[in-house]
């Protein structure tokens, strides 16, 4: 069972060509930060980035993964700056020897921005796309199989690595081994538990390398591919044009002089 | 040590019910054996006995103890547990630390636990391998290393998960005779297996599981003569049982002798 | 199409062979088991017959290996695989985990070896309907109980389309269903015409699907031959093998007169039924 | 080890020499650039775009150097990579669990480049990253970089023998730390604003309340965590190898090539490898 945060649907952004949504991705990540202006940020989550979690289906999920990630980090961002940041001068609140500036905040507020559109243009876009299907646009445009077997691997084996770190921290309580008592005495405790860990999965490895040599994994063909990605012409004119807006976003504020 | 469970229900946290209202008395000294398919329940049941896992009703007793007020590492002193992979716990350099590794947990005395692991190690045949890297020895004697380790313990309860896959012949026997000098000892062992040959000869009482619940409880001749028993947790008979069926014989022999001894009378 | 002559083989950094002068001929379109206690090298073997020994594992390979016409030696890995397939003993480390469909875990290996679309999608078809595991092509393959799992990887296998295919303890982690899945679908493959090689501890199910036997102890192939006699042979107890219960059963029943001396020993309950069929059933009754 | 056809492998090379270089340019001039070549002015205000260059520049940096890096792998060790990061997932869990002070997430990274080399770490590294990113939370792949740096220098401690004497390990260990505190500083101050978490936050403000600038309390705040985190880390690896039996060491081509755990009887070898590295 794979561990991603897909969510099954089939919604017009589901069935987008990943790469389509993968380099959208990246023109957002490069305009928020090419153009810092809190604005611009908030525009593209209004613009763009909300329509499409509607379109998707998959609002709610992304609102809660969201919000779970965002709100301590935009919380501290806020308190640490809005009270020390270096270049506040105008202070609008104090208490005590507690003053926040008007500068800490905007400072806050310029990058807190910026973090929002990262991470919830970035979920939004692990929610749509099936990690499988990631995999194999990417490979069918030249990322090498080897990157597409590490990362579908991985997702998969985790929870079967879990499981076994389960499983051997409950074999090992069950010959008597306490987890409790001081911090030196747990970093001992790891060795019980760590060294069969490792040595089962290394162990499997070997196994493992010698199942996928067989069926031709050290091959140098050309891969071919049992399911064919979608794709369709005016998503390859909007890649196209995703690549230019990006380049166009980095140039501006060189260009009118805001830098 | 006595065991019991009393009406032990246990659901998992995804919802799936792996043990349904199973009651059980396995008085001391007993050897007791459960069978059924994979995902029947038998290893849910067998790990609440050391506390793994807790029961969403019902209690189990250990001896005096109820489980539920007792950690893992507690009732370790009381139920040995030796788990279906070696490779899940054997950790140390050499076979001789593995196998003491729980007797030092269980603060037993120096010396007590120096004999302890030796007589282990001569009980599972492995008293000319205790210096060497547990990952060197074949599967077969790993699993004798992690039978050891739990048997170095000197629990009351002997808890054995499919003691017999991956052991060669000469691996079955010896685990056979352990089974054997266990009940010697009065200690009482409860063994998962799907070796029914291993099963009829070597245990006193069987259990038949499917879907959490049990479907029959008694010696292997009567949980073996009950064919739609058999059928519902999808276990085979012994071989020897089979053949007498194939041969329209009204009783089942489980052992080699029995069948033996039961062929002049069958002699036409 | 295997023929192994004078083979031994050393481990890298060791002098211990763990195999010595084995002598091994397989012919096309049999089933060849091997039988070995526990440590005797059956794994080994199993990898230089599919030339992972010395390609991958290095070591000290003496003497020839010639599978489907080619010296294994003197060929790529990547040749060496195209005539021999593998299947090891834990179906989960024979799933490549690089895909997340059984139908796509399937066409992994074709997929590596450039073949057509089309190609693949028959071919997947093809295998999935000859093991019986069409219903659960859409499936995770994690997902799947271990008898599924090595039902898949079989599959995985034969899809290759090698003329050999080897099964190390293709069972030995699976429950009784799970290995009955397994030896079933066996008959089915030998109906394809392939070469199988199987390396198994249980005795009865050998009996049922192999026509010879080789017997491997102290690193040597000690004996062959047919698989009832092989598998009924009284020194399997020496070698650490052991026999089933209808062989002991005769064995004894022999013994004490019971049978004649010249019988000729069961292996599986096929054999041993005919054999006490004038023991009357209503007399024991 | 399996032979491949002399001509396109060698072009291959010449093209993975440059993929690595240019990565590793690319990372050392991202950094210089954001630390020196940087008027504080401009790094103190939201309105530059410092952010764009880090991110941009590390993960450009990053993604080259991986490129180069993997077509090295042979099969046996690209079916490795998938535990190391697995490890360093699972483990990082466990460490939870134990209630342990430390966040001991790259085992797995220093241990694969313990046993088959910094090429195996740097694709362990990344790729830990975009894995965490798919399933716990993208803030981690800006971050990708820190991972690369500690899977290369772990494998160039394992050639240099650092894992051969117990007390070597810890001092790699901090040393890869303090590296990728000062790495990371920039993306915590220009991407994050110095606010990765609670914990962290709070350390990075009392540095800037102390007068420090932004990127020097976020350095600071990472040399407070990082070195002690990396020497465990390095120490928890070291114990785990010598724990496990030297036949499977020894199987991994890089552990017999570079000596990475000593033996006495190949003190010639041992010698030859060290200058080479």
């Amino acid at each position: 069972m794979a561990t991603t945060l897909f969510d099954v649907r089939k919604s017009a952004i589901h069935r987008l060509n990943p790469v389509t949504k993968l380099i959208a991705l990246l023109a957002i990540i490069v305009t928020v930060f090419a153009i810092p202006l809190w604005w611009v940020a908030g525009l593209i989550v209004v613009l763009v980035v909300a329509p499409a979690a509607v379109i998707s289906g998959s609002g709610g999920r992304l609102l809660s993964l969201s919000l779970k990630i965002l709100i301590p980090i935009i919380l501290v961002l806020f308190i640490v700056q809005g009270l020390t940041f270096p270049g506040g001068k105008t202070v609008i609140w104090e208490w005590g020897i507690i003053d926040i500036t008007t500068e800490g905040l905007m400072f806050a507020l310029g990058i807190g921005s910026r973090i929002i559109v990262l991470v919830l243009a970035s979920i939004l876009l692990v929610l749509t796309t099936h990690p499988g299907d990631l995999m194999s646009a990417l490979t069918e445009r030249g990322m090498s199989p080897k990157f597409a077997y590490i990362i579908s691997s991985t997702l998969q084996l985790i929870p079967a690595f879990r499981e076994r770190a389960d499983s051997i921290l409950l074999a090992q309580q069950a010959r008597g081994l306490s987890l409790k008592g001081s911090p030196v005495r747990r970093v001992k405790v790891m060795l019980p538990l760590l060294s069969p860990l490792v040595l089962g999965m290394f162990t499997d490895v070997e196994e493992r390398s010698t199942a996928m040599e067989a069926r031709a994994f050290g091959s140098t063909a050309k891969r071919t591919s049992l399911i064919p990605v979608p794709d369709t012409l005016v998503q390859r004119i909007a890649r196209w044009l995703f690549v230019v807006l990006a380049l166009a976003a980095v140039a501006t504020p060189i260009a009118l002089g805001l830098l | 040590m006595d065991v019991s469970f009393d009406e032990v229900s246990f659901t998992y946290p995804s919802g799936v019910e792996a043990v349904k209202r199973v009651s059980l008395d396995i008085p001391s000294g007993q050897r007791f054996a459960i069978v059924g398919q994979n995902g029947a329940g038998k290893t849910t049941l067998v790990r609440h006995l050391n506390g793994i896992f807790q029961p969403t009703s019902g209690t189990v007793h250990v001896g005096d103890w109820t489980t539920t007020g007792h950690t893992i590492a507690e009732l370790s002193a009381r139920v040995g547990y030796v788990f279906q992979n070696p490779d899940e716990q054997l950790f140390a350099r050499k076979v001789i630390d593995d196998v003491a590794f729980g007797p030092k947990n269980l603060g037993f005395e120096p010396d007590r636990a120096e004999a302890l692991v030796a007589a282990a190690l001569e009980r599972t045949g492995l008293t000319a391998e205790a210096q060497t890297h547990p990952h060197h020895l074949s599967l077969s004697e790993r699993k004798r290393v992690a039978l050891a380790a739990v048997l170095a313990m000197d629990t009351p309860v002997v808890v054995l998960d499919e003691p017999t896959t991956g052991q060669d012949e000469h691996g079955v026997r010896m685990i056979a005779s352990i089974v054997q000098s266990l009940e010697f000892q009065g200690r009482t062992v409860i063994a998962i297996t799907h070796d029914m040959d291993f099963c009829a000869e070597n245990f006193e009482r069987v259990v038949a599981m499917a879907q959490g619940e049990i479907l029959a409880d008694g010696t292997p001749a009567d949980v073996f003569a009950q064919d739609a028993v058999l059928d519902t947790a999808r276990v085979e008979a012994p071989q020897l049982a089979r053949l007498a069926d194939a041969l329209g014989w009204t009783n089942r022999p489980l052992t080699v002798d029995s069948f033996v001894d039961a062929l002049p009378a069958h002699r036409q | 199409m295997i023929d192994l002559t004078d083979v031994s083989y050393a481990y890298p950094d060791t002098d211990r062979f763990v195999l010595s002068h084995i002598n091994l001929n397989v012919p096309a379109g049999t089933v060849a088991g091997i039988v070995g206690a526990s440590g005797s090298g059956k794994t080994t073997l199993a990898k230089i017959i599919s030339g992972f020994v010395p390609h991958v594992d290095g070591g000290q390979l003496e003497g020839t290996v010639v599978v489907d016409g080619a010296t294994v030696a003197d060929v790529t890995l990547a040749e060496a695989v195209s005539h021999v397939g593998l299947v090891i003993q834990s179906p989960f480390n024979q799933i490549s985990g690089a895909k997340f469909t059984v139908r796509e875990e399937l066409a992994f290996g074709l997929e590596n070896l450039g073949v057509a679309r089309e190609e693949m999608a028959e071919r997947v078809a093809e295998v999935a309907e000859l093991l019986g595991i069409t219903s659960l092509l859409e499936r995770s393959p994690y997902a799947l109980s271990g008898g599924q799992q090595q039902l898949v990887a079989i599959a995985s296998m034969i899809i290759m389309r090698t003329p050999v295919l080897v099964m190390d303890e293709p069972t030995s982690q699976l429950d009784p269903g799970g290995t009955r899945m397994v030896f079933d679908v066996m008959s089915s493959l030998r109906d394809t015409g392939i070469t199988l090689v199987i390396f198994e501890h249980k005795l009865e199910h050998l009996r049922e699907h192999a026509d010879v036997i080789h017997v491997l102890a102290d690193h040597q192939l000690i004996a062959s031959g047919p698989a009832r006699s092989m598998l009924a042979d009284p020194r399997l107890e020496e070698w650490g093998i052991g026999s089933t219960r209808f062989t002991t059963a005769a064995r004894a029943a022999r013994d004490r007169g019971l049978l004649a001396k010249n019988v000729e020993l069961p292996v599986s309950l096929q054999d041993a039924v005919p054999l006490f069929e004038e023991f009357d059933a209503k007399r024991g009754a | 080890m399996s032979s491949t056809t002399t001509t396109p492998a060698a072009t291959n090379k010449t093209r993975n020499r440059i993929l690595v270089a240019a990565g590793t340019v690319i990372i050392v001039a991202t950094y210089l650039y954001l630390v020196v070549g940087q008027p504080t002015e401009i790094a103190q205000s939201s309105f530059s775009q410092s952010g764009l260059i880090a991110i941009a520049g590390y993960v450009i940096g990053a993604i080259l150097l991986a490129m180069g890096a993997i077509h090295r792998l042979p099969t046996a060790t690209v079916a490795m990579v998938p535990v190391a990061i697995a490890l360093n997932i699972v483990v990082g869990q466990l460490v939870s669990v134990i209630g342990l002070p430390l966040y001991l997430d790259s085992i797995g990274t220093v241990l694969v480049s313990a046993l088959a080399g910094p090429a195996a770490g740097v694709v362990t590294g990344i790729l830990t990253n975009v894995i965490w990113g798919l399933t716990l939370s993208p803030i981690a792949l800006p971050y990708a970089v820190v991972q690369v740096i500690i899977g290369v220098m772990a494998g160039y401690a394992a050639r240099l023998g650092m894992f051969r004497l117990f007390y070597l390990a810890p001092v790699a260990g901090a040393v890869t730390g303090f590296v990728a505190a000062m790495v990371s500083a920039p993306i915590s101050a220009f991407v994050f604003g110095g606010a990765t978490g609670g914990g962290t936050g709070a350390i990075v403000g009392a540095f800037q309340a102390m007068g420090n600038s932004l990127l020097a309390s976020t350095t600071l705040q990472g040399l407070l965590s990082d070195p002690l985190d990396k020497a465990i880390t390095f120490t928890v690896v070291v114990l785990i190898l010598a724990a496990l039996p030297s036949r499977f060491r020894q199987r991994f081509p890089f552990v017999r090539e570079h000596n990475v755990f000593g033996r006495k009887t190949q003190v010639v070898q041992h010698q030859t490898s060290t200058t080479e590295a």
